[in-house]
């Protein structure tokens, strides 16, 4: 059975390798090999899931030797695959969405003429990713981490004819390099601290080495998930990486990869339990970026970008909840699976919409449109529900639970936490019902494009709604079924580990709490785009808006700290290499040159001169001679 | 009493003291002369004394054979060559005494007064006291005893001098003697010549016409005065040797013509241009060594 | 009077010889400055055969004379020729040996 | 004693001989058996480094299918060969690059306007020019000569055999350089070319002139004590036995010397300037010839003559060569970003990975060093194959501007694609053969330095932005004028680029058959030194997932 783990990677590997090499003659069909590739792997993950679910708890976890990769002595890289019940849950997410998302994109990208390389790059993104998360040593997951890092960047930038995307493909690939250096480094620190960076026997050494250097390793680690979650301070692709098509925000922004850093976070549990320092920097990323990502998210206008907003905010729950250690792992990872649903639903819904408004995507253009997509608003509408947490969907529990968590961490931190997080609820739920509100209810605000015609919208094909309504049925059952007996829980907690906290609140004032913000935003949304006409161009707004719409002034800030004063050192070097260093080298040469010039001006041709440095030469060397002899 | 001048051994004989002091001022004074002499003959001429005066320093050291070869070979043979040269590039001409290398004479000068120095500071430093005359070695005459020398340990670089001597006399003949890679043109050619192209169809004019007094090196004058370089002998030319008309000559002739044209009252215009050079026919320079030949 | 002076003559006239190489200009003037240097070697020569007693030394400034001769043959044809294409005796004249 | 080494040397050199021999190429025809003659010889000794890198036991002697003839009886000279793990990969690598090259730079040495005799046209006007009937066979021949010169000094196993060859490499290099200009240089090309070559010339004679005195003074010092040879086991047994033992100042100097030398070569920062000249002026193919083979031999030598003959000073000035090596990682990826011009940008790119190259060489771990080998590698297969497509895009456009492309993705997929394979391959990107040596070079540096080794990695982030900044300027966007009508991949340059893609992913994936070939001479090489690895804090006993089913 285990023979199966590598086929996992394989098949979506092997057809992005297909149509990359196939060539034109695989146009015609090239989208449906990769979509049944896609569930092939998906199938297999099935097929372990049941072999898994065979075994008892401490059993299931199984590794796949493949090869020795890089073997120098003392240095031993394998390519070998674990597969345990994170790494499982994680396998299930990503084929299982991806195969959904490669459904989709088999009508979503119907007219353009690159659709075959679009899947090539999808099939690899889902090779990288399970690679990823099936990786048995940090070196095989560096390869799926910077794998999915290449995946987006060929998603981000596809359509490379717009500056605006392949900037935002190399933004995104660039500050992504800077997580990964964190990684690297963090690999080095293991390979120094244990001789290895296998899973196993970092994890076993773990607690015989110094906190500061496990403190080290953690830091690192959190620098990687920043980059690859957009977690403050590397968030800053996020938003610009809905240039890419809607299908890629969907699987790659907002379901699987971005939240590798969660996943990276709870797979090194060992290290973090024994790092509290680094656990804290943990809790406090996810608790900024949570509130980051929400205010943002109020702001935008453009319903990818709200979207992307929240994701971020999301994350930045599962990232706190990872933080908490012990007390939030499963819940970390829970959130992170309804998030998968619900919010590639959401971005599916997106997709939907734009593609029937000639692909419109300012929401401030929409509106009014629940009468004539109603499969889309439906499963959209579903999404929404689910992510605001309204209760018996699957955001109400997973969202609950981490506030609870967060609470239960116990202490002044766990208040602040909890807090926070609460915050975050209200504005989560006034953003989403912002983005529901401005776009399928209200009147009418639709735009002619540049062709002059307004957009008649028009429900997408079966291909696009089909994978949006079984994702909407993850959105509404997922979180009931994890949390029934906390199935989830106990599924997980071989690997994770699991211990209460002691919260201050009893759960079910906590769950109050939550759904009294959660009321509240819906409230104030209700109040401002409801009741009160929405202006087409929007209003100047307050200075916080005003932050918000350009994501915080990350850009502005970015730019002062690092890219200007980085070009001007660029060109300063540039100078000195040619003035400075080859200046001097041409000035030596130039310097010898004038010598000789000069030295040459002896041989003036006159044959007295000659004779008399001929004369001169003898009488020096006799002089000489006779010196020597005399002393 | 040359050969008894060569007995001394550690001190000469007032004689001959007396004879190297009057020489050796005389061969100094020579090489001196040679060195300062603006012309090359009175150098040779110097030079030639010096040499003489060293010929009989020779015999005064026992080395009669040397001395008499002196004589003959070097200021008889090798001198006349050069006053022979000294001709052929010109008697008269000077070397103008400007130095133009800077400051050449200065060094020269330096190296010259340091490389003495260096020889004086030797030769006293050396111990030259006890001299072992010549007596014993020209016991049977210097001659016969040279000529032993020279037969018998010394003949293999006499085989090589005399082979060197020829190979010098052919070089010298090559470097002189120049092939005529054309027949040499004939009076007829030439006439031809000068007539085709119209440059001077008579014969060059004699020298010495309407000169003062007759001599080769004195150019003719042209009607209107100027003096006419051709008619001076090419290699006199190249010498630089032809004596100038004096300016009053030109001026007189100047002033009778003149006469002339009031006398018969001419206009202006058809005087004649006073002193006004004639175009010369030549060139001087673009003078080939050729027709200096024929 | 010792027989030493003799060498000094020899040297004081070599200088001059010397001398004269490097400061006269006129070719034939030159070569005679050279066989002046080439006499002064050989009085040196034929005093030190006598200091010395053998005649070897006077052997020797035969030779030198002999070569003295063929060079002063091929010297002055030298000149002659440089002469006839030039029209100068001047050694400055001839200062293409250079650069 | 096999003559295998010797006849993988002779082949190539003969080849030249017969090549430069060939008739002269008027003709298309004549021309194209020229090329056909020069690829056949490659590929023949492609065959046979291939025999020798396959015949190389692992774990039998350090130096095998040795063979030595006397040359200079004298002074202890030898015509000896002799071929350790790292030797062979790198004559491998090279042997296999040259046909590449050549089929790459197929056209390069045509002539400009063919006239009736094939010759003259705009560039039989500039200056040092190779122009001419024989302007193919020569650019050939020439080629081929480097690949003799190469592979002899990565086989040498004497110390004045390799000075030789190390040197001789200038002559011909020096002609390809200044001889046969890119095109697309623009008007002053050719004065900028003779400055170039020139440039390429001094510098390196510099370093050799350095070197051979070292040489001499090896030998003399070596003399006193009675081992008169040139032989490089006897000198390093001798070292390493203490029958030689230099003193300490004598000891730096001479290493100094050679380190000067291979620095040059290599080259290090600060004595890179020459390198960007000579890749931006030379063609594509010649540039790739500099920067992955004959470099790589600066590199090689200073594992197998610094390190060897000099394990002292080796290791008193590994730091300070650690931090040489640390500038150039960062300033040659800094200026990669500032360039304006394609070629000098890959040419700042070498810079930097010679830098991690050099880096891995004097952290003295058994990672770094194998890193290092693996580098020299990899870095020639990659930017050999992002230079020659660069040079395939300038062919077309006549431009080396990065501002006179845009949109090229639109037009020429496939070169785009695999531009772009190149660049990741430059930014060391996991899965390609790069990421190996470079992450291996960088855990052998922070085990020993973890500074240094946390530093280097900004390389990493650097990388990124000047290979995908490249890209993005020429590839993606708006499609840009003269662009437009840019033809893709001909068959041809497909096969150039097929090859080096595929070993670039072989080697990213399975990099065994390097690894195991090169780790046992590392280690020899180590133990020359007396350096073993640090150990780890707390070492665990699987030390990997390894054999666990």
């Amino acid at each position: 059975m285990n023979s199966l783990i590598p086929l996992l990677v394989a098949a979506p590997l092997a057809g992005a390798a297909l149509l990359l090499l196939g060539g034109r003659a695989l146009d015609r069909f090239g989208h449906w090999l990769a979509t049944a590739l896609a569930a092939l792997s998906f199938g297999f993950g099935l097929a372990l899931f049941s072999d898994m679910l065979g075994r008892e708890a401490e059993h299931r976890a199984v590794t796949k030797h493949l090869f020795s990769w890089v073997p120098v002595n003392g240095f031993q890289a394998d390519v070998a695959f674990r597969l345990d019940q994170l790494s499982m849950t994680f396998v299930l997410l990503i084929t299982g969405v991806g195969t959904l998302i490669h459904l989709y994109s088999v009508g979503y990208m119907a007219h353009d003429e690159r659709r075959r390389r679009f899947f090539a790059y999808l099939n690899l993104f889902l090779a990288a990713m399970l690679l990823l998360v099936i990786a048995d040593n940090y070196l095989l997951l560096y390869v799926g981490w910077e794998g999915v890092g290449l995946a987006s960047y060929l998603l981000i930038g596809f359509w490379q004819h717009k500056p605006s995307a392949a900037t935002a493909a190399k933004k995104a690939f660039v500050v992504n390099r800077v997580g990964d250096m964190g990684l690297s480094i963090a690999i080095m620190l293991m390979f120094a601290e244990f001789g290895s960076f296998a899973f196993t026997p970092v994890f076993d050494g773990a607690h015989e080495a110094s906190e500061g250097k496990l403190t080290a390793i953690g830091l690192m680690l959190l620098l990687a998930a920043c980059g690859k979650s957009a977690q403050v301070p590397l968030q800053s692709w996020l938003g610009d990486a809905m240039e890419g098509p809607t299908p890629v925000s969907a699987l790659i922004h907002a379901a699987t990869m971005v939240t590798a850093g969660v996943y990276l976070i709870t797979r090194s549990s060992a290290i973090f339990n024994l790092a509290p320092d680094a656990r804290t920097a943990v809790v406090v990323v996810g608790a900024v970026t949570l509130l980051f990502g929400a205010v943002v998210g109020c702001a935008k206008d453009d319903i990818k970008k709200a979207l992307a907003g929240s994701t971020m905010s999301q994350i930045g729950y599962m990232v706190l909840a990872a933080g908490l250690g012990p007390i939030g792992y499963a819940f970390a990872i829970m959130h992170l699976v309804t998030h998968g649903f619900f919010k590639a639903g959401l971005f599916l819904g997106a997709g939907s919409v734009m593609h029937g408004m000639n692909d419109e995507v300012n929401m401030r253009h929409y509106g009014g449109l629940w009468r004539h997509m109603k499969v889309t608003f439906v499963t959209f509408g579903l999404g929404y529900l689910a992510i605001i947490g309204f209760p018996g969907l699957s955001g109400f529990f997973s969202k609950d639970r981490i506030i609870e968590a967060a609470f239960a961490k116990g202490g002044t931190e766990g208040w602040i936490l909890g807090l926070c997080a609460l915050v975050g609820a209200a504005v989560t739920a006034f953003y989403m019902t912002r983005v529901m509100v401005l776009t399928f209810f209200g009147e009418k605000r639709w735009q002619p494009d540049e062709s002059g015609e307004l957009p008649h919208p028009h429900e997408s094909p079966r291909t696009m709604t089909i994978p949006m309504v079984l994702l909407s049925f993850g959105s509404v059952f997922a979180g009931g079924l994890f949390a029934f007996h906390d199935s989830f829980l106990t599924w997980l907690e071989p690997v994770t580990g699991h211990s209460e906290g002691d919260s201050p609140l009893s759960s079910w004032t906590v769950t109050g709490l939550t759904t009294a913000c959660m009321l509240a935003g819906v409230g104030l949304a209700y109040l401002m785009y409801w009741r009160s006409p929405v202006p087409v161009v929007p209003p100047v707004g307050s200075p916080l808006t005003r932050a918000a719409r350009r994501d915080l002034l990350q850009d502005d800030i970015n730019h002062a700290v690092l890219v200007r004063p980085g070009s001007a050192l660029t060109a300063t070097l540039v100078w000195f290499d040619s003035r400075g260093l080859d200046g001097f080298v041409n000035g030596l040469a130039a310097t010898i040159g004038g010598l000789s010039g000069r030295l040459r001006r002896i041989q003036n041709g006159f044959v007295r001169s000659y004779a008399l440095s001929m004369f001169g030469g003898t009488l020096v060397l006799v002089a000489s001679t006779l010196l020597m002899r005399s002393v | 009493m040359i050969a008894g001048l060569a007995e001394a051994t550690g001190t000469t004989s007032t004689g001959e003291a007396v004879q190297f002091w009057v020489l050796a001022v005389v061969a100094v004074g020579g090489a001196l002369g040679m060195l300062l002499m603006r012309k090359a003959v009175h150098s040779a001429l110097c030079l030639a004394a010096t040499m003489l005066a060293l010929a009989v320093c020779y015999m005064a050291q026992g080395a009669v054979f040397l001395g008499v070869v002196q004589i003959v070979v070097y200021t008889g043979a090798i001198m006349m060559l050069f006053l022979f040269v000294v001709m052929l590039v010109g008697v008269t001409s000077e070397d103008s005494l400007k130095e133009q290398l800077k400051g050449q004479r200065f060094a020269a000068a330096l190296c010259g007064l340091g490389f003495g120095v260096l020889l004086v500071a030797g030769i006293a430093n050396a111990k030259l006291d006890h001299f072992t005359g010549l007596s014993e070695a020209n016991a049977e005459g210097n001659v016969p005893g040279l000529a032993r020398l020279i037969f018998t340990r010394y003949v293999w670089a006499f085989e090589v001098t005399g082979a060197l001597l020829i190979t010098a006399a052919i070089g010298a003949m090559v470097l002189t003697h120049r092939e005529h890679v054309k027949a040499p043109k004939t009076q007829r050619e030439l006439a031809a010549q000068r007539v085709r192209d119209n440059l001077q169809v008579p014969p060059l004019p004699a020298p010495g016409v309407y000169a003062r007094h007759n001599a080769v090196d004195v150019p003719a004058l042209l009607p209107d005065g100027s003096p006419a370089e051709l008619s001076v002998n090419a290699t006199l030319r190249e010498r630089g040797q032809v004596r100038d008309v004096s300016e009053d000559m030109q001026r007189r002739m100047a002033e009778l013509e003149n006469a002339t044209a009031d006398w018969l009252g001419r206009a202006s215009s058809e005087r004649p241009v006073v002193a006004a050079p004639r175009r010369s026919l030549e060139p001087a320079g673009n003078h080939e060594p050729e027709e200096g030949e024929q | 009077m010792n027989p030493v002076n003799y060498l000094y003559l020899a040297a004081l006239l070599f200088t001059i010889g010397a001398a004269g190489v490097l400061v006269r200009r006129n070719a034939i003037v030159l070569f005679m400055c050279v066989e002046l240097m080439l006499n002064a070697s050989n009085l040196a020569l034929v005093t030190f055969s006598r200091l010395h007693g053998t005649l070897d030394g006077q052997v020797i400034a035969f030779f030198t004379m002999v070569v003295a001769a063929a060079e002063v043959v091929v010297g002055l044809a030298i000149i002659v020729s440089i002469f006839r294409t030039r029209h100068s005796a001047s050694v400055d004249d001839s200062n293409l040996m250079k650069l | 004693m096999s003559a295998l080494l010797t006849a993988t040397c002779v082949v190539p050199a003969a080849g030249a001989v017969l090549t430069a021999a060939l008739p002269a190429g008027s003709t298309e025809a004549r021309r194209r058996t020229t090329k056909a003659v020069a690829l056949g010889v490659s590929a023949v000794a492609l065959v046979l480094a291939a025999v020798v890198a396959a015949r190389f036991d692992p774990h039998g002697a350090r130096y095998q299918l040795t063979e030595s003839y006397s040359w200079i009886r004298s002074f202890g000279i030898t015509f000896s060969l002799g071929v350790d793990g790292i030797g062979a990969v790198l004559a491998l690598l090279t042997a296999v690059l040259v046909p590449v090259v050549i089929l790459a730079s197929w056209h390069d040495a045509d002539p400009v306007a063919p006239g009736p005799d094939g010759a003259g046209g705009a560039d039989g006007s500039e200056a040092g020019t190779i122009e001419g009937k024989r302007r193919t066979q020569g650019f050939f021949a020439l080629i081929l000569a480097v690949e003799a010169m190469v592979i002899v000094s990565f086989y040498a196993t004497d110390v004045f055999l390799f000075y030789v060859f190390f040197e001789a490499m200038l002559i011909p290099m020096y002609f390809l350089i200044g001889g046969f200009g890119d095109r697309a240089g623009g008007p002053e090309s050719a004065r900028q070319r003779s400055y170039a070559a020139v440039k390429f010339l001094l510098y390196n004679l510099l370093g050799g002139l350095v070197m051979l005195a070292a040489v001499i003074g090896l030998y003399v010092l070596a003399q006193d004590q009675g081992v008169a040879t040139f032989d490089l086991r006897t000198l390093t047994d001798a070292v390493a036995d203490g029958r030689l033992q230099l003193s300490g100042t004598a000891d730096k100097a001479l290493f100094l010397g050679f380190f000067f030398a291979f620095a040059v070569k290599a080259p290090l920062w600060p004595l890179h300037t020459w390198l960007p000249n000579a890749m931006g002026e030379a063609t594509a193919g010649t540039a790739v010839l500099i920067t992955a083979v004959v470099d790589k031999v600066g590199t090689f030598a200073m594992l197998r003559f610094c390190l060897g003959l000099f394990p002292d000073a080796s290791r008193t000035f590994a730091p300070a060569i650690l931090v040489l090596s640390l500038v150039g990682i960062v300033y040659g990826a800094l200026l990669a970003i500032g360039q304006k011009d394609i070629k000098r940008l890959v040419a700042y790119a070498s810079i930097s990975h010679f830098g991690f190259i050099i880096m891995g060489i004097f952290a003295l771990t058994s990672q770094g060093q194998s890193g290092a080998t693996l580098y020299m590698v990899n870095h020639g297969i990659s930017t050999a194959a992002w230079m020659l497509v660069a040079g395939f895009l300038i062919s077309r456009r006549g431009s080396r501007l990065i501002a006179d492309y845009g949109g090229v993705q639109k037009v020429a997929p496939v070169l785009a694609g695999t531009f772009l394979i190149g660049g990741l391959a430059t930014l060391s990107l996991p899965g390609l053969a790069p990421f190996v040596s470079e992450f291996l070079v960088l855990v052998g540096t922070f085990t020993r330095y973890p500074a240094v080794g946390i530093v280097a990695t900004f390389g990493i982030v650097l990388a990124a932005l000047y290979a995908l900044l490249l890209y993005q300027r020429t590839m993606t966007g708006p499609v840009k004028e003269g662009v437009r009508a840019m033809p893709d991949l001909k068959a041809r340059e497909l096969a150039v680029v097929a090859p080096l893609v595929a070993l670039t992913v072989l080697l990213g994936v399975y990099p065994r058959p390097l690894t195991d070939l090169v780790n046992p001479s590392v280690d020899a090489t180590l133990s020359q030194v007396h350096r073993t690895d640090p150990a780890p804090v707390h070492p665990v006993a699987a030390s990997s997932g390894g054999e666990r089913k």
